[in-house]
């Protein structure tokens, strides 16, 4: 099975700028996202739960699939986003089936 | 004064009040202790379906007319206000950062649901009623002061001069939903007029659920909030003496600016006891939420602890029957 | 006629319906009201285990014998065979293509249990009962639908020449236990038989719970169920004239064939209205997940739109008081 | 003789009982039925804030006194002891590891707050009361067993010559902190405290929440508890039939000893069917997870299988009668 | 610590269909597999949600690490098994220290 | 947008040691993490469940970013606390902007 080289975005965000990463994710092209909406960790911002009553505390992590131009230009646009929020986002490389999908 | 010990007293052993202190206690020991969030979430949810149906309900019962609007309208004229006075203060006395004292100056012209339905017990524990359209007065609270706030706070930051804030509109499309349409605004206003339209026929049908259990309900849920609140205290670790000092003299200062509202519009005992309460409340889901979308730069920690943290236990053991007597003492009458 | 604008307003005007609408209005206005996921299933748990508890109880205090399974069969009946006359309809007059014209048809063979639950309590408010094992008769109903539907969908694709259609079995084993132990069936059935073993004594234990609660459980049930709705709204949008048509008179033609069993049974008015509901509703959870198993060739945003954004606030609002008003007319009589 | 069956179909005719054998059929058919993991804790949360605050309550209405705390110290005592004897009866004949009898035993000796609460609602069907403190009893006698199975099982480890489990401290911080204030202890405990402080007026304002619902939400978690164990049910195929019977003659065991305590603190025949039921019951939640944390090298599959597979089913369909058959015979007497 | 290279087959696909993926995976010989159970999404089916009330709109997130020929096996009938469903399949680069594990 | 290579090390693991794992990830000197919560799955000990009434049997997925060195020896330490528990534990590339988060 013949597969494609595509880049990997990954964020993890403080779920008020979630929307806003989401919406620029779209504008910029990206076919399609995941969503896993509920995660918790610990960085420079100190704590955030999972299942938090308090949705100042909680985090949303984004995955993309793209072609390596566009993935960088999302990595960007979201370090952009994530100015005074809590977040981070990293890149890495993976192989599809399908090239048109993404 | 050894009245006020023992309605302070009456109020320490009701189930509810001992509650919370027990999901306070159970954090602060560290136990593992945990409501499942989407419980805590359909509490509160039936909470203020519950009390906004009720409210309705006396509202129909009681007759309205003109006068009810008013009412509302002085109670959102209120909150927009209360952040200049509060953000007075905390810039006076407290060494917050302008940007965060708009911020939690926010929080305290707002409201707290919770408190106010723990106050409508603590009414109705004294064989009390209350004007039905506080419900509505309360819905309407919620928002003007994040107006206020973000106005105070946004002057501040472009005085020091934020490039970036000048880009940014002052209402974002989210923002107002999030101020006009929230969870709790929908579903107290949109219970309120259920319970009104329907009226005592409504609520014989559903009676048993929204009145009957309500207390219940309420135990397990300030539990919960009791479990919260002590969770974050760790938050209280970086506030200075001076802005811990605000989250206990603000509600006082909230409360007399409430019941000199119920006093110009003429409220009753209970209803002037909870007018009190709603001014001196903070919240701390609605304003928090709409402060991480329209100023990030402020730290949620600051505004959560203090107002969940500080204020709200203080308003719930001693500040509502404080606020209660205070307002027997001035005279107001009962229903 | 004025008679009938009377019921329909009194439908318009109990909690429930007006929390459906509540819903239903703020998910139009983009509110970000939500009804925890695991709160929502547990609403509809408690009330497919207190609508069966309670058919079962009334069925052991009004006794019972053969008729009932006779009764059961005759609901089965009309469940298998509503779809070939809604395949029929869609065909001709919506331009639907035949896989999703069979995945829908199976939709209003079923029924939809929340219709029928808030019928049962617009049938009580008219202080009317029913009979008991109409609940056992929904029950039944859900799945017979499904298969002809299927039947219907897979002879069209196999025309169209499929060869994949033709290594798939009819009945896959996920299948099968999907038609026959889905939760809703598990449970309706199971309390059934548990409210018609314990009687009145298992009844006196549970009332607070299975009765007094039930009408405000509906409500927050039916707000839920009104943002649901309202939030697949955009699914209609890419539905032709003729296919949303369909979500209207398909309602009044099931009506009209569940009261000519409710006829040929012998059902009273409580019951013929409750007959016509089931004939009336579809189904939105059920048949669609037995749909994505067995049809997945069929696009599922146009059965859930159907059921779940037309027909169910269609029946909910206005058909359940239509029907009852017709089978008054009818002259089935109280109880 | 048919007094005892008569007593046993009682029980198996009630509501709840019946909801667990539903749970457990529907499981076993493999029925995708679910409950919400959050609304099953929240349902558990409420049986135990219910029967504390019932607890309490009665306490204080029936006066108490230094009683009460020596009761409370000699079912500590019991569940402290009993794991030795489960131990050498499982070392005996069942052929499991040591390390695995120790676990299995200290389940043994603790207790199922779940099997307490279906017989408490047993005792109440047969116009029986209670006394108000067994709640507090049973609270204590979670953690006893807990640190007997673990002396037990490290005793042997440290045999097998574990280099690895001399370096690990008999109590870490983490199981000091999960045996004493896990969720159960605490709201057990609390809501026992808070029912005795707030006595007849507290019970006033919760009694709809805390007793008329008691019997309905039990019947719903016992629904659920029906569908955890039969899909655990695998496990069993892996135990030994020394293994199962253990599962069952130690609950008879565990009741003797149970009833036996009974009668040393002269408890009526309410109490002492409970306090047969806490002998004879298994932890499934809290030990296990205290397992987990100081006893990795047990096997789960063993322990849990057991007190939930075996054990629990048994002394919610049989056992509970039958200790109240027992104890009823043995002259115990009413209140 | 020495480590050995496997392959990671990350699968994102609607709940109908998930239990069919699982089942393929056990058959073709995976030793083990790991299910992130709700995660939302927007693709070329449009918008699956989290925690949605209705299960056709939901998705499932399958982990699975096997040795390269597997994995590609895995994707191969992940395709397969998705033809009318929702749902995509990517595969990157993983290194594990117990080789024997997969 | 210039990245620097960084890893990522990623632990499924049975819920009642998680809690070791973080606090050794985070002694080892790692700059965060994230949990996602609660994921089920089947490997040599067995099936663990999601949304498990029983706590024995679910588990948790830990992700961490970190410069190599760091992340290989949380991945020994990993190994090291699983013994006798239920979990598996991987390494891959990744890229990130900020050089000096991670
Ligand atoms: N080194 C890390 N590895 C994995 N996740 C991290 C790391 N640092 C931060 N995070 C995640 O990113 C979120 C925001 O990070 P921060 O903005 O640094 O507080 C945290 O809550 C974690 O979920
Ligand atoms: N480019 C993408 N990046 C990440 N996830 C995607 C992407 N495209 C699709 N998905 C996920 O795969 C699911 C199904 O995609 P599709 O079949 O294209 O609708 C979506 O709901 C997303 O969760
Ligand atoms: N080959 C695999 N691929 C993905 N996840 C796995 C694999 N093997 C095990 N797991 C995950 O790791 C957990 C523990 O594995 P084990 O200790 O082998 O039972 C499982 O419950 C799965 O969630
Ligand atoms: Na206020
Ligand atoms: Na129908
Ligand atoms: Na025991």
């Amino acid at each position: 099975m013949q597969t494609h080289q595509r880049k990997k975005v990954e964020i993890v965000v403080e779920r008020a700028r979630a929307p806003a990463l989401v919406e620029a994710i779209q504008k910029l092209g990206a076919t399609g996202y995941t969503i896993i909406p509920d995660v918790s960790g610990n960085g420079r911002h100190g704590k955030m739960g999972h299942n938090e009553v308090l949705d100042v505390y909680r985090s949303t992590m984004i995955i993309v699939l793209a072609a390596e131009p566009l993935a960088r230009r999302i990595m960007e646009e979201a370090h952009r986003l994530m100015e005074n929020y809590t977040g981070i986002v990293w890149l890495s490389d993976v192989e599809v089936v399908r090239g048109d999908h993404f | 004064m050894s009245d006020l010990l023992q309605l302070g007293l009456s109020n320490l052993l009701s189930p509810m009040v001992l509650s919370f202190a027990l999901g306070f206690a159970a954090a602060l020991a560290r136990s593992d202790l945990d409501i499942p969030e989407a419980v805590g979430r359909a509490m509160a949810l039936y909470l203020m379906f519950a009390i906004g149906f009720k409210g309705g309900a006396a509202l129909a019962e009681s007759g309205g007319g003109g006068k009810v609007l008013l009412d509302i309208l002085a109670a959102g004229l209120l909150s927009a206000l209360l952040p200049f006075l509060a953000y007075g203060l905390l810039r006076a006395f407290s060494g917050l950062r302008a940007v965060d004292a708009g911020a939690v100056a926010a929080h305290y012209g707002s409201i707290s649901i919770v408190t106010f339905v723990t106050a409508s017990q603590f009414v109705t524990a004294q064989a009390l009623g209350y004007e039905g359209h506080l419900v509505a007065m309360m819905a309407v609270m919620e928002t003007p002061a994040i107006v206020t706030g973000l106005y105070l706070a946004r002057r501040a930051l472009a005085k020091e001069g934020g490039g970036r804030t000048a880009g940014q509109p002052f209402f974002s499309k989210e923002l107002v939903h999030e101020i006009l349409l929230n969870a709790s605004v929908v579903v107290l206003v949109g219970a309120f007029i259920i319970g009104w339209a329907t009226g005592p026929s409504g609520m014989a049908k559903v009676k048993p659920f929204v009145v009957d259990l309500f207390n219940g309900v309420l135990c397990l849920f300030l539990l919960d909030m009791g479990l919260l609140a002590a969770r974050q205290l760790r938050g209280v670790r970086a506030l200075s003496g001076g802005t811990l000092a605000f989250g206990i003299y603000m509600p006082l200062v909230g409360a007399v600016a409430g019941l000199g509202l119920a006093w110009a519009i003429g409220l009753g005992l209970g209803g002037a006891t909870l007018m009190a309460v709603l001014g001196a409340s903070a919240s701390y889901i609605a304003v928090p939420a709409a402060m991480r979308l329209a100023l990030p730069q402020a730290n949620p920690a600051v505004y959560v602890t203090m107002s969940l943290v500080i204020t709200f236990p203080f308003n719930v053991v001693l500040g509502i029957p404080l606020y209660f007597a205070a307002a027997r003492m001035l005279g107001f009458q009962a229903g």
